[in-house]
């Protein structure tokens, strides 16, 4: 089948063929089929390759099946080849597993949505353009990919064209991912320059030709992060990331959680041969993913749309995943992009059907009390929370612990240290979003009527926090050979230079291990004792113990101070960074930016006056420019 | 006296008799046909020739010599640039017809003007001789110059006219006054003597002038800053079928006058020119694209992306080798394809006679009309260089072709400038997929023909994105000539 | 006596200088055309003075083909002159700029 | 003969001047005519006979007989009325800057020719010589200016025609 596998893409291609040319003629019914039908089979078919895979003989991987000659010239060669190996098998099921979840979701969730075949046909050509970027074999090709899913992106955050916010938004994803993108399309030029060749293979081969540090690599490497800080976002090009919820919640789910912001954790994994040689790009990615992570958190403490919490949590979990590649950990980063995968999927989805049952609400604050309504979704959201917290034995826990365990010993005390305090953030407001959603008083209007969603979406809502449970068996850490995934991902990845060989006792890791635990616990306690306790605690006590009303007013009055010193200093900071650092420093650079191309323009404008003699003035001007630069020298 | 007639071979020259004879007939046909020929067959018959000429040349393909005692070059490199010529004006031709019916103007004379203009490209593009690249110059420019005051009745097109003449005949006095400046230095009009002559004793006063002039004839021709300025007037005046023929016809045989000249005259002293170029090329994108932005009129908003594209290609000449050059071929056989398509598409949106031209009349298209607006994405995302699009590999070339060089600032400015232009083009896009028709404007303007060449059009681009091998051997074929 | 071909060119030179200033200051069309002719023929007489300089012939053929190139920008010029003068009443360039920016 | 070429040139220097700087167009054109037959007696004496011939024929006959002709017709005979003085300042840097370029181009490349050595052939520039030439290497460019002079004469009836059919 592996010989095939270019046949993955081509089945969701033909599904956008279909949804695209003929989705209005054709039934609903039958664009239900086609859509997820096609991922569906695409999904199949990367089982059959993995499952090939694994017995394939170890001479005959990683496999490269070549389709055509893409590019040819004396200089310049670039295949549209496809590569399977441990990296883009595992990127592979993750695509068109959590892909094929998302598309069964959507045929709930856009049910009744005018462009039902547009929508289809988009997620379709994104699964595409997804799936070319994970097998590319060369930089050129996995940048078709990249642009794809861009463009893809676009189409989707501004599907609800009608909302002004939503074309802005897409607007605003597209123009900070074009930055991205320079950097990556000059990494590219960059590595064609020093290398003579994109294929990855030759390229990574050659890599170590360079002296470890070389000015070229250095160069190359932070191009291409520069990429993936788009792609990604990181700081500073992250703030497309929450507008982008803008688009239908499974959108959210698919292109801004599970896989397309991913795709620059993929690149810097890919590229792991490239960055082990430049140790400079590889602090600059583990800062920048450090600070992303801390900061990302700690504006989503603020928040109280309930999809921009997620997104900011997005954003920082992606900063943990570049915090691990930074510290050389790139296996932890793809299993954390794994695991992700599942429980933020699910989150998103879950979201979706909150929302879904609370006709289109989004804000949190006109939620609460929904555990009764809507227990199937209140499991799932719970079960992904608890993965996303860190909780034994959900899949986040071992991922994560990974990260903030590679992040001590490979990196640095204060990696570790600011990674556990964004990882208390993150259990706090997921624990504020869970409590503030379906727990306390109801507070949403009468006339709104939550209920339950049909199958089809709570299914793969099931499939997905059942992954996100036993996801992280798969790499098992403590026991010698149980950590499977670290063993099928070894051959793609490539080791920091030796030094590093240190071997942690046992007692260590399950230390680190109970100390991550414990700093999430504490961050769920907070979130409890703020969202659930505090404001039903006063009421009930002065109602049955009158006597007692001082002494819980005194403790009222603790919280108070403990409010005035600890909780709006960190809410204020937080909504400061939010609106601050984020809607003025980088939106006003990015505006900036472009208004003063904008500006730049409307002078570059007047120079063509209309009148002819100008024109001519403007020829005798390059005249004399061109024979003064010949003669006057 | 004894006269040595040269030996002449006529199928070396087969394209330009079979394009001239067919003007001629057509001219003849419309003086004396009457009622009895009807309109309709002008084209059709200019059709048929530009097919005969592209059959030709596809024939003489790989034939290698030179005729007319050396005044021509008969290579794969001027056959290459006819299938654009040939191409470019077949296209046009189609997408005159139904525009020039409502407007009364389905002249007799329009097509053998054109066919006349293709003359004028493929000599440009065979020229062995600086006189056969001035004539060829001014056989291009003067029809051009007519067919933008077709519409005798519009200011605009008047405007646009005139304003192309008087700078054309200007630009032209300073392109002789530097050929004439070579002869004056070298003795010679033949491109292969005058290279000869520089590689020998180098460059002098005489030279440097000329050599000067030359990038200001050329450089107006193909809508190089600071000579671009007559493009988006004349663009936006002049009749929208020519303002395609000639975007993609003048550009594409001015740069092949540019590329023989330069790179076969000068390729010795090229720290002499790439300097100077490499400046041009920098303030021709950024005026090109920071200039567009602010654009509604949508024929003047690809006037300036076509200034822009005029840009992207001196990046190639620029880098002076073989995969420039190749990528300069394969990009304006892109270049040719993908805009005559939107332009196609802005006839037909445009309705009758030139009514909707502002970006905000997309508005809507893509739920009215699909398929043209899927076309005109296709078109649109070529024109910005999005993979797989013929667009994007072309750029692609002509950018490794000058990091291949060591243009590593050009490079960088140059995909500085396409990130701006995705912001005009997908901007047309947005609209017509993402805002409301205000109004309904009524049927578009489109024909079973029209429909089937913006769709082999689209497809093309898409193909030759996708599979861009056998055209890119064929380009880099025809570069061949140029040593290094 | 010989005259030094240098003279020929300063003459030369000296009215494409002269050419090139009618086009930038005169508002009249025609009588920037006129300019441009002139141009045409400043160039004209420095081929004339190289083919004698080179004792080619080939400086002369160019004015043959300038001269033919000239008269038909004239033809096609004058025309569309004319047509415009029709349409606005008059054929002045700096009042022909409807199109701009 | 270098006292003739200095009147010749004078007249030619003056009358071109005079056209830039009449502001009646009919004059303007006359002064035209003068130029181009000064330069024809200049082309006399760079022993181009033949040019020299065409130059009076084509030019002074043709061309200029047709600009007289669109002057009368267009009834364009008054002088331009005001507006001389708009873009001032523009009208003065260009003329400036073109008069520096041509004095750069003079004064580091004209100033350094060497007179020709080579003995005159008595037939150079004649028309025998020219016909010789044009019949034989520039047979492709002498056919192509019948197309171009086609597409002139077409354009000019297209453009110029008094009905729209």
């Amino acid at each position: 089948m592996i010989q095939y596998v270019w046949l993955v893409p081509v089945f969701p291609l033909i599904g956008f063929l279909i949804n695209g040319l003929l989705g209005k003629k054709i039934s609903k019914n039958t664009v239900s089929l086609v859509g997820p039908g096609s991922v569906g089979l695409s999904f199949a078919w990367v089982l059959g390759c993995f499952w090939e895979y694994l017995h394939l003989p170890a001479k005959a991987k990683p496999v490269e099946v070549f389709v055509f000659n893409w590019i040819t010239s004396g200089t310049f060669n670039a295949q549209a080849a496809f590569l399977v190996d441990p990296l883009s098998l595992v990127m592979l099921l993750v695509v068109s597993g959590v892909g094929f979840l998302i598309h069964i979701y959507s045929v709930g969730y856009m049910h009744d949505d005018p462009g039902y075949a547009r929508y289809f046909s988009y997620l379709n050509l994104f699964v595409v353009n997804m799936l070319i970027l994970v097998m590319a074999n060369n930089f050129l090709l996995m940048f078709v990919g990249w642009e794809g899913v861009g463009l893809c992106s676009y189409l989707l955050i501004g599907y609800w064209y009608e909302k002004q916010s939503a074309s802005d938004a897409g607007k605003k994803a597209f123009v900070v991912n074009r930055i991205g993108d320079f950097g990556f399309l000059l990494g590219i030029f960059l590595i064609f320059y020093t290398f003579g060749t994109v294929n990855f293979r030759e390229v990574f081969a050659q890599a170590h030709n360079f002296p470890v540090g070389s000015a070229i690599l250095t160069i190359i490497t932070l191009c291409l992060f520069v990429g993936a800080t788009g792609k990604s976002a990181q700081i500073p090009l992250y703030t497309w990331l929450p507008d982008a919820m803008e688009g239908p919640t499974p959108v959210s789910a698919l292109i801004h959680a599970a896989t397309m912001v991913t795709a620059g954790v993929y690149m810097v994994a890919r590229c792991s041969a490239l960055y082990v040689m430049a140790p400079i790009s590889m602090t600059v990615v583990a800062v920048i993913g450090l600070a992303t992570a801390f900061m990302a958190a700690s504006i989503g403490l603020a928040q109280n749309d309930i999809k921009r919490v997620l997104a900011y949590s997005t954003v920082s979990q992606l900063g943990y995943m570049f915090l691990a590649c930074g510290v050389g950990a790139f296996v932890a980063a793809i299993f954390h992009l794994m695991t992700h995968a599942f429980f933020k999927a699910l989150l998103f989805l879950g979201s979706g059907s909150v929302i879904h049952g609370m006709h289109g609400e989004q804000d949190m604050r006109k939620m609460g009390a929904l555990k009764n309504k809507m227990p199937i979704t209140y499991a799932v959201m719970l079960v992904g929370t608890l993965a996303i917290a860190g909780i034994f034995p959900f899949a986040g826990f071992f991922s994560k612990d990974e990260i903030l365990f590679k992040a001590l010993t490979d990196g640095h005390v204060g990696y570790w240290a600011i990674a556990s305090l964004g990882a208390m953030m993150t259990a706090f407001y997921m624990f504020r979003l869970i409590f503030m959603t379906f727990y306390g008083e109801k507070r949403w209007d009468h006339h709104v009527h939550p209920h339950e969603s049909p199958p089809v979406m709570t299914i793969p809502l099931i499939i997905l926090a059942i992954l996100s449970t036993v996801g992280g068996f798969v790499g098992i850490p403590l026991i010698q050979g149980w950590n499977v995934f670290h063993e099928f991902l070894a051959p793609s990845i490539a080791h920091v230079a030796a030094g590093h060989e240190v071997h942690h006792s046992m007692t260590f890791e399950v230390m680190m291990m109970l100390v991550s635990m414990g700093v999430a616990g504490i961050g769920i306690f907070i979130a409890y004792k703020m969202y659930i306790k505090q404001p039903e605690l006063p009421a009930q006590v002065t109602a049955k113990v009158p006597g007692l009303y001082d002494l819980i007013y005194n403790k009222y009055y603790v919280d108070e101070i403990y409010d005035a010193t600890v909780v709006e200093p960190i809410k204020n900071g937080s909504v400061f960074l939010w609106q601050e650092a984020d809607s003025k420093v980088i939106d006003g650079a990015v505006n900036g930016t472009a208004s003063v191309v904008d500006r730049l323009s409307l002078v570059i404008r007047k120079l063509e006056t209309g009148y002819v003699q100008n024109y001519a003035l403007g020829i005798l001007i390059g005249v004399a420019v061109i024979t003064g630069y010949y003669l006057g020298r | 006296m004894s006269i040595d007639i040269p030996t002449i071979c006529l199928t070396n020259i087969g394209p330009l008799i079979t394009l001239s004879v067919a003007g001629l007939l057509l001219l003849l046909f419309d003086a004396f046909s009457g009622k009895a020929m009807k309109k309709a067959h002008f084209h059709q018959f200019s059709l048929v020739a530009v097919v005969i000429a592209l059959l030709q040349t596809v024939w003489l393909w790989n034939r290698q010599t030179t005729d007319f005692s050396r005044m021509i070059y008969v290579d794969n490199f001027s056959f290459f640039f006819n299938v654009i010529f040939l191409l470019g004006t077949g296209i046009s031709i189609i997408l005159s017809v139904h525009y020039l019916e409502n407007y009364r103007k389905n002249y007799g004379e329009y097509y053998a003007l054109m066919l006349f203009a293709a003359v004028g490209m493929i000599l440009m593009a065979a020229g062995g001789n600086l006189v056969i690249i001035f004539l060829g110059v001014e056989i291009l420019s003067i029809p051009i110059y007519i067919l933008s005051g077709l519409f005798r009745e519009d200011l605009k097109s008047n405007e646009a006219a005139l304003k192309y003449l008087l700078l054309g005949a200007f630009s032209s006095a300073f392109l002789l006054f530097g050929i004439a400046m070579l002869y004056g230095g070298t003795g010679t009009f033949y491109l292969a003597d005058l290279a000869a002559f520089i590689k020998k004793s180098g460059m002098n006063g005489f030279t440097y002038v000329g050599m000067g002039l030359l990038i200001v004839g050329f450089g107006f021709k193909v809508s190089m800053a600071p000579f671009h300025m007559w493009t988006p007037d004349v663009y936006e005046g002049a009749p929208t079928s020519i303002t395609a023929f000639m975007s993609v016809g003048t550009k594409a045989a001015a740069f092949a006058a540019f590329l023989r000249v330069f790179l076969e005259v000068f390729p010795t002293v090229r720290m002499e020119w790439d300097l100077l170029l490499w400046v041009a090329a920098v303030a021709t994108m950024t005026v090109g694209n920071v200039t567009a932005l602010a654009q509604t009129n949508i024929k003047r908003m690809l006037a300036y992306s076509s200034i822009a594209h005029a840009g992207y290609i001196l990046v190639g000449l620029i880098a002076g080798n073989q995969l420039g050059a190749t990528g300069i071929l394969y990009y304006l056989l892109a270049y040719t394809i993908m805009n005559l398509g939107a332009f196609g598409v802005v006839i037909a949106v445009a309705r009758k006679k030139d009514n909707y031209l502002n970006i905000y009349d997309y508005a809507g298209l893509g739920f009215q009309y699909p398929g043209l607006a899927a076309v005109m994405s296709v078109f649109l995302f070529s024109l910005v260089g999005m993979p797989p699009t013929a667009g994007f590999l072309g750029k692609f070339y002509l950018f490794s072709a000058a990091v291949e060089a060591g243009y590593i600032w050009l490079v960088i400015i140059a995909v500085i400038n396409s990130l701006i232009s995705v912001y005009y083009y997908l901007r047309i896009t947005v609209i017509m997929y993402m805002q409301p028709a205000e109004a309904d404007l009524g049927p578009v303007a489109m024909t079973p023909v029209v429909n089937a060449t913006l769709i082999i059009s689209a497809l093309a681009v898409l193909l030759i994105g996708i599979f861009p091998g056998s055209i890119f051997q064929l380009a880099m074929n025809s570069v061949k000539i140029f040593g290094s | 006596m010989e005259i030094p071909i240098s003279y020929y060119l300063i003459l030369s030179s000296a009215l494409f200088a002269i050419g090139t200033v009618g086009v930038l200051i005169r508002r009249n069309a025609i009588i920037i055309f006129m300019s441009i002719e002139m141009m045409l023929n400043a160039v004209n007489l420095s081929l004339v003075a190289f083919s004698d300089l080179h004792r080619s012939i080939d400086g002369q053929m160019l004015v043959f083909f300038v001269m033919v190139v000239a008269a038909a920008e004239v033809a096609v010029g004058l025309a569309l002159i004319y047509v415009i003068f029709r349409n606005k009443g008059n054929v002045y360039v700096d009042e022909l700029n409807i199109m701009k920016w | 003969m270098q006292i003739i070429f200095f009147l010749l040139a004078a007249t030619a220097l003056i009358s071109g001047i005079m056209v830039v700087i009449q502001v009646n167009p009919v004059r303007s054109a006359l002064f035209l005519v003068l130029n181009f037959f000064a330069l024809a007696a200049i082309y006399l004496l760079a022993n181009a006979q033949f040019i020299a011939a065409i130059q009076i024929i084509v030019y002074a006959g043709a061309i200029m007989v047709l600009f007289l002709f669109v002057i009368m017709l267009l009834n364009l005979r008054q002088p331009e009325e005001g507006g001389a003085h708009r873009h001032l300042g523009q009208k003065i840097f260009g003329s400036s800057l073109a008069t520096a370029v041509i004095a750069l181009v003079i004064y580091k490349v004209f100033r350094m020719i060497v007179p020709p050595g080579k003995p005159l052939t008595p037939d150079f520039g004649s028309t025998e010589m020219v016909a010789k030439s044009l019949f034989t290497d520039y047979l492709l460019p002498f056919e192509m200016t019948s197309i171009l002079l086609l597409v002139a004469v077409v354009g000019a009836v297209i453009l110029a025609r008094s009905k729209v059919e």
